[in-house]
């Protein structure tokens, strides 16, 4: 197995549009970026059999998930021109309306960007040992499941 | 000889009570698999994989000294 | 030809990233979301036979743009289910590193809003009467060039 | 009888010297052209499109009483 960098994607409860300002405002420094693409998850009130979801509790088998999650980042490497990529991900509760995934590519040219930021979060979503706990406003729970 | 703990996640803790659960010790993830669904009869039910020392198996896999082991339903993050 | 709503999609200089936080936080409250797709132009610091971009100056035809921008926008929302969309273009001058394009669009699943996202990208690009005049660091110049 | 006013836009206005210009009144586009070629003869190497009160206009279009006149090079935007 090769060596890899593993970079901690997690973050406690909620992610903060400041703290996604805070980053993009960090790439002004790389004039040689055209494009910057992000895709932000935000938790969904949804109701189920009349219960609303109020909040989602996430946890993470934490080793295996940053372990590829590095695989994928140097496989989106390997495919793309980037720049750069960061990607953050909510462990603990985050309430509806709030932000649980930040998945950021940047690259001289818009379509690197994009295609890079799409595949990087249908990988997450199918391969990162991350698990949902959907909470209702009555305190009962079920497991999400991804579609 | 020390048993094994087998961490659970997902929706398995709710079968297994906790988030991890200690077996006496096996030679391979098949024999796990026969200890723990006579243990936890929900278990049969479910869809998981077993991942020993972090990586996932689908094969019977011996399991090592110090092996550590994971049972992981359908993952849902994001 | 149908009345359409027209929004200003214009702000002179740079998209400050607090703007854009700014722009997340609202949506906190549209509990409906359940993925936000974000595209962020920047402009490069290129460099053209020796001599490097330090700024862009935009200029449109305001009018024009801005009644195509909402075709464009009533396009997109029929042919996908989006909760919201929200566009931002700049003005007069960008330094290289600065943002000078902010599209952002928003669903209850993420594949309408990121694929919306990129083609409301594209159209904007292709469609709208915008030039880019490249500044360079002596203060010559060249019109830019979409490709 | 007044004149026309054509804004010009983007490397069109380093022909023109200025962001819009003044010429007299004539019927339709195509005259127009043949006027603004022979006014700026640069225009002729120049792709751009014509836009009557905001509206492109790839044929020969009358130019009425209170038309509005661009001249529209390669959208560079974003």
């Amino acid at each position: 197995m090769k060596e890899r960098k593993i970079k901690n994607i997690f973050l406690q409860g909620a992610i903060d549009p400041g703290f996604i300002a805070g980053s993009i405002a960090k790439h002004s420094t790389k004039t040689d970026i055209g494009g910057h693409s992000i895709f932000l998850g935000q938790v969904r009130a949804d109701v189920i059999e009349d219960k609303q979801v109020s909040a989602i509790e996430y946890t993470a088998h934490e080793e295996m998930a940053l372990a590829r999650m590095a695989e994928i980042r140097e496989d989106i490497f390997a495919k793309y021109p980037l720049t750069c990529m960061h990607v953050y991900h909510s462990l603990g509760s985050v309430n509806a309306g709030e932000i649980c995934l930040f998945v950021f590519t940047s690259s001289a040219h818009r379509k690197a960007a994009i295609d890079s930021c799409e595949e990087t979060v249908e990988r997450i979503k199918a391969e990162l040992p991350v698990w949902g706990k959907e909470i209702f406003s009555d305190n009962s729970y079920q497991w999400k499941e991804n579609r | 000889m020390d048993g094994l703990t087998i961490q659970v996640f997902g929706q398995l803790t709710d079968i297994v009570g906790a988030a991890s659960c200690a077996v006496e010790r096996v030679d391979d993830t098949e024999s796990l698999k026969t200890l723990l669904f006579a243990k936890y009869p929900l278990l049969k039910q479910k869809k998981f994989m077993v991942a020993v020392n972090n990586r996932i198996v689908k094969e019977n896999t011996p399991i090592g000294e110090v092996a550590n082991i994971a049972l992981l339903p359908p993952f849902s993050g994001g």
